[in-house]
């Protein structure tokens, strides 16, 4: 009797005590680890983009060194502001008919220092905010590669705005928005192949149909001017990449280290195989080691949280072997893509996102799905289904946009603007005295 | 006086340099240029596939000569960057009426 | 009474286990989240420093380069040094009549791995320690901008090791260190508008009039010549800038995160805004859009663990405009403030430090104050008084040092070794083959 | 008796409560904030490879900058794959008589998101393992300064990846794998002094024997090309090395804090006392303060988890000082270790350990050791033979390595490839257009 | 023989060496140069406000050529080259009174 | 019509290039060059040690001239750029046969 007194009190007490931690665990806690690691990934995507825009500058002629360069640090202003005012909340917000976010966070109301646990249930809202805002920035980013050399800086302002708004904002909230339709379908993206790649590299072959070809185009070389600046771009790409794929986890764990893994393992095989492809049609290329490197990336970058390292090796590999030879292929068409976006993440992240399907396994994220190979082909047509509507609607919507923009305020300079450079021409400036 | 232009591969300024100062003749002045000529260009690589230039680096090597001194100018050169090959550049003479050594005002032979 | 009893034991038994982690919390605790993220901060603004020197090394001609990327390399070194040997101690250690430390810290004698809750209950003494000596660096390395191309670099060691001791370390005390007056006022200061920004800007104002012009000043044109490395360093300082700011709030949570979130909103304003104001006068300049996005960071520094979003716009986007105005300005002076160390950070921090007085708001901190616009006038008042007071103290102290290092051992190199460059008459070395 | 009871009661309960945590300490927990720690840090030291490219390609002639640069980028994509194939198994998988890991953890099996207690309890075993990668990806890309402007490429990567297999995963697995036998014996490395830097220095003079020296060294000048860009590559690496010091105390603590802390004092010291020296002989140097504050960072490397801030200068001043001297007499022998990979990482990494076996205390890190300067003679001894058996490992193996390429393949180039320079004649590429 | 040097556009460079292949002159020596004449400098941005510069940069193509080939030359650069505007630059012709070629030692107009 | 090449100190260049426009002398084309004459090569710091180069960096100051105006600009020239040691530089004097102004195809001495 009283023992059984004894043992009710005593269970009583406990649970009480008990209580605590199960009521803290309603209010949702912060953290402090998984918020380091992600504010840390932040700052890591953030540096991305002005090493896209090296990448991309020591690529073009010394002529426009300034003027690529300046797209990738315009957008890091451009966007840094809009993501801020509408773009996540459009992306994020509540979701309405599952295809955007509605208005409600604009100006991030609302989205403050507790976490949002419909996204991260350990780190603040704002931190999840920015994480995702420095991906909206390097997306809108990644396109100039296909206009570099031509384009008014103006057209190049506001098309950047118009495209992030209408082509960036719903597709990120299709995929990864609570309520959006591709997400509720089950794609699996886990830090943006379409989101991301596809959208842009899409888009990128979208808009180098309607700029067109650069002045000389397939007949004058055009050497790329500074060769140890692309190769710092690529690194710091590589570096902050991490924080891209690992950082997707929003929590610092299991999961985390895993997409880190297979992001460094996926680069590192692309790399060495661009470098074996490029020794075997003429020399291991240094340009091609770069190229491959970055390529290893976007292929990995969907399936960065749903696959095992050695998957990944396969991954990169094969995104590389693609992306090589779509590069052959595309310089031989008439279209100038100049940097070749598409071909480097526009079919990058197609073949990610359906390597995700292949090879994703819940043995390395119990909150993803099986793939293909892991008994699973519904998974694989899911994302083939993701990837064709994002395919589709990037193209449509650029081909738009970039059409009203040429026929109003002109996308492209004029010829003799495009001869001096647009160094000069677009910025009264010279990259070096 | 004669001024000769001697166009070199970059490889072998030092090279040159050092033979012609063995008999004397230090005073020149040198700078990067581009040429073409009998030598093709060559095919560089780009991330996939390759690209043709046109121009070569090569090293133009110009000195204002004494006369006497014109014909052991170009024997040394020669000696040093004759391989036989197409790309083994040329040596350009040119008549000069003077020369004026900025520190001292002297002019002529004198000036060299 | 049994049930009574039962209770009473229970609870006892509970509060005993419960002790534990009370007692724990007496002796404070490292946490490792916090100091992950307080030790990835300390390395982001460590490279902060180099990244200065790469900003204004692109901005001088070529022949002076690599003097001026060693004077934020060579500061690195110094300061490095000088703040375990003494300087942390006078800037954090016992306050001696709130003015300054004493050195019962020298040698980081007592800074341990321990925390002190002094400043951070949940980090490491050492910690704490090596996030602020990368602050005493890089402010005495910004005042470089202030006389490159021009001063002898063993007055220029000399110089940074006094102002260091005898500026930045008393400054530190005043507005940071426990017991220190203008922080016993109530000044905010987040992450160092008044300590960083004011301290080194009005000081290179001040050794720009000592030293006096670079020949040719106004009458050649000294062209920048390298801008990608201008933006490179413009880049690396945005990416350390998450560190300096976030970072400052010694712990990775919301308040962390809001930071951060703020600094990238401001640098982005402001860049946006420097495109926009050098479009209007001439066109958008590259160039501009890596000062504004340096001197948006600037004047949110201070605020940044105070202020929301949308006032982090207006903060950025009004730095923009002061500095870019106070530049027009001072080229027209006969002062060679040659890289406007005073235009960007010491009004930028001005700016921001008042900012901090009309924008601050215990709902972003509530360890912070109210600002003005929050109905809390007196804070304005306490800043200014804080601006002030740091204002007069540099520009003093600055002109004492300076005037005594050209009565010794010279500020400037002969005109000669000017005329050659200061790479080879004070390095032997020259940037580029 | 109630009493006794239901203290009875009361205490099983809470025992059970308890239970649950213990349980759960049984199976090792992922800590988010050590594990945010190693994976910014793995990310800090992945940066490192290709900063190290720089810092080597700025110190090449033109016509070998992309070929030097190459050889760091290379690396990390070769052994990139390398390690995950079997590598880490090599040097960290189960025990082999004391010298070896067997091939248990192929392709990383079993390696996965829970911690390997062995090696890091906090953590994933993945994290552990993608922290470790970068340490051998940048042990390999350390030697190619000796053999710069005229190793094959092919051979090259023949070389390194022999190398990595032969002589890091072993040395490796001696000093850092669970049942080691330098390891056994009490060897003190905290991040790398044997392991990394003597391995590297050392087999970097080997192979400089066996290759030969440059066409014209000692003749005619081989000048730097590009001395911003070494300064950029030591800035990232001093950055780098804040994970790489830091990050081996696998967790984030005071230990991470205060290996963090040494680390910048002694770089800072070394970096100014290279300064001084250059003074003292010529002119204070900014190729020198950077290449002093390398070899700071190497000196401080094995000692960074033991030792006090205050021995860290003399360790960093001590390092600059023999790295120094051992340079000039390097350069008038003619031995062509072309870019002092010896003098730099083998005489650092000599002293380092050394210098922890004099400074290191107790006191710092009590899983330590103490050394002679605190009362125990025998860690001296123990750091005597590590250093005495790496430093011969080493340099056969390279030799032996090093002759058998040569025979077969082939080390060097044609003349007619070197004098053209290695970008053109190896990759096809040019630098700069 | 005579040698020219035309001072052009940077971006006139492709097509000047078109057209000058066209009809068969192919060697020519190129380099950047900084040039300054009837078309003034240009105003570039510093960071608020801007800068002038004196000197723009251009192109000196030099070529030495048989007497008979300089009017040709001189032709194609001008149909090229010329917008009418100023900056289109300027042909300068120098007597030359010997060509080496360093791979055989011919002298004079084989050698070109 | 004359061409005169005149080696100066890079320092030099912006006072060269005011006091010819003070004379009128505007048009005028310049490099980067690499000189060396009795001046001898500088020593520059390696890590640790140092190594001496044998080049000088000076600039190449390149003008087409009436023939009356050639005495001036060598005045004009040595005026600012003289120091009276060694290094000051030399001016050299070609002959010149004829000059095309691209833009108006105009020949001769109204083309300079
Ligand atoms: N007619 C020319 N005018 C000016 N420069 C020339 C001419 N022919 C050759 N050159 C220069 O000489 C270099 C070597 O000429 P090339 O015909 O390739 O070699 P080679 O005569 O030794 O076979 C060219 O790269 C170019 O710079
Ligand atoms: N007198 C001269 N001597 C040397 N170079 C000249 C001279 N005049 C012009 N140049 C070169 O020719 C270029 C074009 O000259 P400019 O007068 O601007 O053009 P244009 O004659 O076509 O109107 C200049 O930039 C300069 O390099
Ligand atoms: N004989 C020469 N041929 C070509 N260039 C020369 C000759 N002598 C001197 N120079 C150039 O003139 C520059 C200055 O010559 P130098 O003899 O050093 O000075 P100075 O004659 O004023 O004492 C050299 O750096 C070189 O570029």
């Amino acid at each position: 009797m009283n023992i059984k007194k004894s043992i009710y009190w005593s269970v009583i007490m406990v649970l009480l005590l008990l209580s605590v931690p199960a009521m803290a665990a309603d209010t949702p806690k912060v953290d402090s680890g998984d918020t380091a690691w992600v504010l840390a990934s932040a700052a890591l995507v953030m540096i991305m983009t002005p090493a896209l825009g090296l990448f991309y500058g020591g690529m073009v002629r010394k002529k426009n060194a300034l003027s690529t360069i300046m797209f990738s640090f315009a957008i890091l202003a451009l966007i840094g502001v809009q993501w801020v005012l509408y773009g996540y909340s459009l992306a994020f917000g509540p979701d309405v008919w599952h295809i955007i976010g509605n208005l409600n966070w604009l100006g991030l109301n609302g989205v403050g220092q507790t976490p949002n646990t419909d996204y991260a249930a350990t780190i603040p809202a704002l931190a999840y905010m920015i994480f995702q805002a420095m991906f909206a920035i390097i997306t809108v980013a990644l396109i100039s590669g296909a206009f570099v050399e031509r384009i008014k800086f103006k057209a190049f302002m506001v098309f950047s705005l118009l495209w992030a708004t209408l082509v960036y904002d719903p597709i990120a909230h299709w995929v990864w928005g609570t309520g959006g339709w591709l997400r509720n379908m089950g794609a699996l993206d886990f830090a943006g192949g379409t989101v991301v790649h596809i959208s842009s590299g899409v888009s990128a072959l979208a808009i180098a149909f309607v700029i067109g070809q650069r002045k000389g185009f397939g007949k004058h070389a055009m050497e790329p001017h500074n060769i140890p600046m692309v190769i710092l771009g690529a690194a710091l790409l590589w570096f902050g990449w991490f924080g891209f794929n690992g950082g997707s986890a929003v929590a610092s764990n299991g999961l985390a280290s895993s997409a880190f893994v297979v992001t460094n393992t996926a680069a590192a095989a692309a790399a060495l195989t661009w470098i074996l492809l490029s020794s075997y049609h003429k020399r291991p290329s240094v340009l091609g080691a770069a190229t491959g490197g970055v390529v290893g990336l976007v292929a990995i970058t969907p399936a960065s949280g749903f696959v095992t390292p050695m998957a990944a090796i396969v991954i990169g590999a094969v995104g590389a072997i693609i992306s090589y030879y779509a590069m052959l292929f595309r310089g031989k068409q008439n279209v100038d893509d100049s940097l070749d976006v598409w071909a480097c993440h526009g079919l990058g992240g197609t073949w990610g996102a359906i390597a995700t399907g292949l090879f994703a396994t819940t043995l390395v994220n119990s909150a993803g799905a099986n793939g293909l190979f892991y008994g699973n082909p519904g998974q694989l047509v899911t994302q083939l289904i993701a990837v064709g509507v994002t395919w589709i609607y990037a193209f449509v919507m650029t081909v738009i946009l970039a059409k009203i923009i040429d026929a109003t305020i002109g996308l492209r300079v004029e010829d003799e603007e495009e001869s001096v450079g647009l160094d000069i021409s677009q910025h009264a400036e010279k990259a070096y005295a | 006086m004669k001024k000769i232009e001697a166009i070199i591969r970059p490889e072998d300024l030092d090279r040159v340099r050092i033979s012609l100062q063995e008999k004397g003749l230090v005073g020149m002045t040198v700078q990067e240029v581009q040429g073409r000529g009998r030598q093709k260009g060559v095919c560089l690589q780009w991330r996939a596939g390759e690209y043709c230039i046109e121009f070569l680096p090569k090293i133009k090597v110009e000195m204002i000569l004494d006369d006497n001194d014109v014909e052991t100018a170009i024997e040394q050169i020669i000696k040093v960057a004759r391989t036989g090959k197409n790309g083994d550049g040329k040596i350009f003479i040119f008549p000069v009426e003077n020369v004026v050594r900025v520190s001292s005002g002297e002019r002529g032979k004198e000036a060299i």
